[in-house]
């Protein structure tokens, strides 16, 4: 993650809002959706999930990072899709990209082989770690909820270079514990994920930024979320509100940069028209 | 075949409707065993490629650096640790999965099953290496010619295909690239469809056994929705050169 | 490289003059350690593939079904057993390859060093994914353009390139499918001027050290000789159509 | 191998010539291709080796065995050269072939995943239950001399179906002990073959069949070489003297149909015009 980047809001910002309505001019999706491309400036290669990282990943491409390759675990690298696949599976992936591959070939000689900066990922549960849940609610023989599943998001974790997560946040979703781990973050620390990763030779440093649709986290040297910028209209009893445990915050907390009116522009007629992703 | 009660199992690594949600039908029947319960065995992408790869390799497992602090082999005992016999690493191993019958849709065979797709592949090469018995679905039927004219484009050899089905628009509501888009409605409007079993069976009896096949589907899907889903314009790869050597 | 002294080891599966006969240069130095001895480590074709592969993929090892009841592990200790987790079957493994340097000749790649290649793929492209570095040579430079019209084409992707080397017939005297033919009046002549040390030296002195690079090399080949290498004909591969989605 | 092929030369052949000399009309290499081209009559999927392999399978191609698939280990499958390749890199495999693919693909999903009938190889020397040496004569570090080595010949060995062997007979080739085991035949019998490729989980049944220039040997119950056919103008004594073991002989033992005009013209017009394989 380029340094400029991540400073710009702390000089850049407003201070945080007192109100917690959202802003006239965007939503908060949209204000994630822009939080989450922005922090992919400087990065080369990211490997897009199904969902929202697919919207912010595009975007990211269209604005701060036109460098960037993308690639799908569908069998696509170097993608510019001349539209927003709603699905990783889409035909318009594959049209103009550089190189359309099997997926042993993206899994084994890509994703496993190190050439990966970043897995961007979704999640339904995620703890305080980075630990992330995409399988279950509830026990796993009767769960409460049965969520797709790791799809590629348990090797990306493991083999990207870091990991970038996007995610609404609730007392549902942001827990203290994670009802199933599907996908390992910083385990149960910093000191001790770093020894596991070395010692069973992960090539991933774990997660490093989860942008939400009240705000910025990245990790500090715990291994722990941290509250880095808190978006316009967003309140911090909000922010705790939604978090199951309590919440590190970063002081002073600048207020993330709103939606230029060209980010705006770029969802709501090019990638997003229908507003699949920003309701 | 999950909402019809005709599966009892799934071996799979994803669960969804892509870029839409959830799969109701399948979270009836594992929430709440409605109308039966569904055996699962899961892995993730990249551990069922690894399976479908082995099984076409005729290996023990295949290997890989997955699963790792993960819950994943904890519920299937089928993802089992492997020491490297170089140095003291331990990664994860899968074992090889060799499907009784594998279906694949392409763009074109030849009537020996010689197979060319281009566009996402998948592991459709490595589940119909590894497959008992191998059927491919295409949307044209070519001369032997056009296919040897581009070995490199050969994804399947006939050699292990059991029948060519041909069946233009097969796919749908999925895609053939080049041929026809993603219906996206389809999968949006299944959203809603899907969330309650009666609905669901309503579909069922309408779209699967109301029909008496793919022409009569398409014909009731009707012209204006078919024809919204062809490609607005033609992206020829260009052709290359293979030489001749005599 | 092995004839003019400056290899030390070999990593080989194979070491013969195609069609033709043995390598002379080798045996010399293997036979008679002639200049000086060369250290051999040896293995099959699907075990360097494997090597190739696990290097490519960041395995410990791969596994393979190969080298039983022969003496291949027993003159190299890195061919070592491996036991399946699944059952009690051992197969055999091999360690990963990751070369400083792969060198590949391709059809034709990007100024990013996207490259795209048709014909023989061999494990050139496992052994560029393994490599430290990659140079490319190609008898073309394209257009971006012309790569992403046929992204299924493209075996190297430019992110790993380090140097797109830009010369035609730089394959000689081996072929490029489609470009020019295996010259195999070069192979044959081989057996005779590798028989011996002094007239190996006298070639390389003329061809390799006498020479100012690929392009005077070819014009001392002459261009009746060149001429003939063409094909005599063009065997397209015909265009596919990827479809415009926007 | 059909039957009716094999038994062939037994009711159609000639009795054994006395003399040493090889009859007019042909030489015995040319005997010797045509010999191992026809035990491939029946046969689907043949994975050639470089050399004499290669002439032998493509002449099977264009008379017993017309559906024959040739398997290139270079990465080729259906292949029809327009011209006998001299190596087994060579484009005229590829073009008008029904697939070019990896090598990885050839050797893990055609040879691996059990779908070759007949690999077909070439030996320096092989011993009287079939196993074979292409690696080095004398001993491996010092060796008196450096032979190619394995190629694919190992794996072909132990994953097609069968093997089958096409190489000159002499003192040095047909010995009681080969240097080193490149590729296993019979082991040290057919009982303990048997057991070995069970408990390893070989797919294939190991060699079948071994044609010289003096004859066509196949593999008897107890896993050892029998001469079944002995080419014209060959005589047993030639035999006896280019078998470093005494060798067990079908009797009565019938003569190799002479090569017919139609196979002459094939192999002298089209396959090898220039005599590379046929001196």
């Amino acid at each position: 993650m380029s340094e400029s980047r991540r400073d710009g809001p702390a000089t850049g910002g407003s201070t945080p809002a007192d109100s917690g309505a959202t802003p006239p001019g965007f939503t908060r999706s949209e204000m994630m959706i822009v939080a989450a491309a922005r922090e992919l400036a400087g990065q080369r290669v990211c490997f897009v999930g199904v969902g929202l990282p697919n919207i912010a990943v595009n975007l990211a491409r269209l604005t701060v990072a036109p460098e960037l390759e993308l690639v799908y675990e569908s069998g696509a690298f170097g993608a510019k899709p001349a539209r927003l696949p709603l699905s990783i599976g889409d035909p318009t992936i594959v049209t103009g990209a550089t190189a359309a591959v099997s997926m042993f070939e993206l899994f084994s000689f890509y994703l496993q082989g190190g050439l990966v900066d970043v897995g961007f990922l979704g999640a339904a549960q995620i703890d305080r770690f980075g630990n992330i849940n995409s399988t279950v609610i509830g026990d796993y023989e009767h769960p409460k909820t049965r969520l797709p599943g790791s799809g590629g998001a348990c090797e990306i974790a493991i083999n990207a270079r870091q990991v970038f997560v996007i995610m609404r946040q609730s007392r549902r979703s942001f827990v203290d514990r994670i009802d199933f781990r599907t996908s390992p973050g910083n385990l149960g620390g910093a000191e001790a994920a770093a020894r596991t990763r070395r010692e069973e030779g992960w090539l991933g440093s774990g997660p490093s930024v989860v942008v939400t649709d009240l705000g910025i986290y990245h990790f500090d040297e715990t291994g722990e979320m941290r509250l880095d910028s808190i978006h316009p209209g967003a309140t911090l009893e909000q922010v705790r509100d939604t978090i199951g445990w309590q919440p590190k915050v970063a002081d002073p907390l600048p207020a993330t940069l709103a939606p230029t009116s060209e980010e705006l522009r770029l969802i709501r007629e090019e990638l997003d028209p229908e507003g699949a992703y920003t309701k | 075949m999950v909402a019809a009660g005709t599966a009892r199992k799934l071996v799979f690594s994803w669960l969804g409707n892509p870029g839409v949600g959830g799969l109701h039908a399948i979270r009836r029947r594992v929430e709440d065993t409605n109308p039966a319960p569904l055996e699962l065995e899961e892995y993730s992408h990249f551990g069922m490629v690894g399976r479908y790869t082995a099984g076409a390799s005729n290996l023990p497992f295949f290997p890989l650096r997955s699963y790792f602090e993960t819950d994943l082999p904890k519920v299937n005992p089928l993802i089992r640790p492997i020491r490297s016999p170089y140095g003291d690493e331990t990664v994860y191993a899968v074992p090889p999965l060799k499907p009784d019958v594998t279906v694949v849709h392409a763009q074109r065979a030849d009537a020996d099953g010689n197979t060319q797709m281009w566009g996402l592949l998948g592991c459709q090469k490595e589940a119909a290496f590894a497959a008992e018995r191998v059927i491919v679905v295409v949307e044209d039927l070519v001369d032997e010619a056009v296919i040897r004219a581009d070995p490199n484009r050969t994804v399947i050899p006939g050699l292990i295909v059991d029948a060519v089905v041909v069946e233009p628009w097969g796919a749908h509501p999925s895609y053939v690239q080049g041929a026809y888009d993603r219906d996206n409605r389809f999968y949006r409007d299944w959203e809603a469809i899907s969330r309650d079993a009666a609905t669901t069976a309503a579909w069922l009896d309408e779209w699967v056994y109301g029909v008496s096949g793919r022409a009569e589907y398409m014909e009731k899907l009707g012209a204006e929705r078919v024809n919204s889903l062809r490609p607005s314009g033609s992206a020829p790869s260009g052709s290359v050169d293979y030489g001749v050597y005599e």
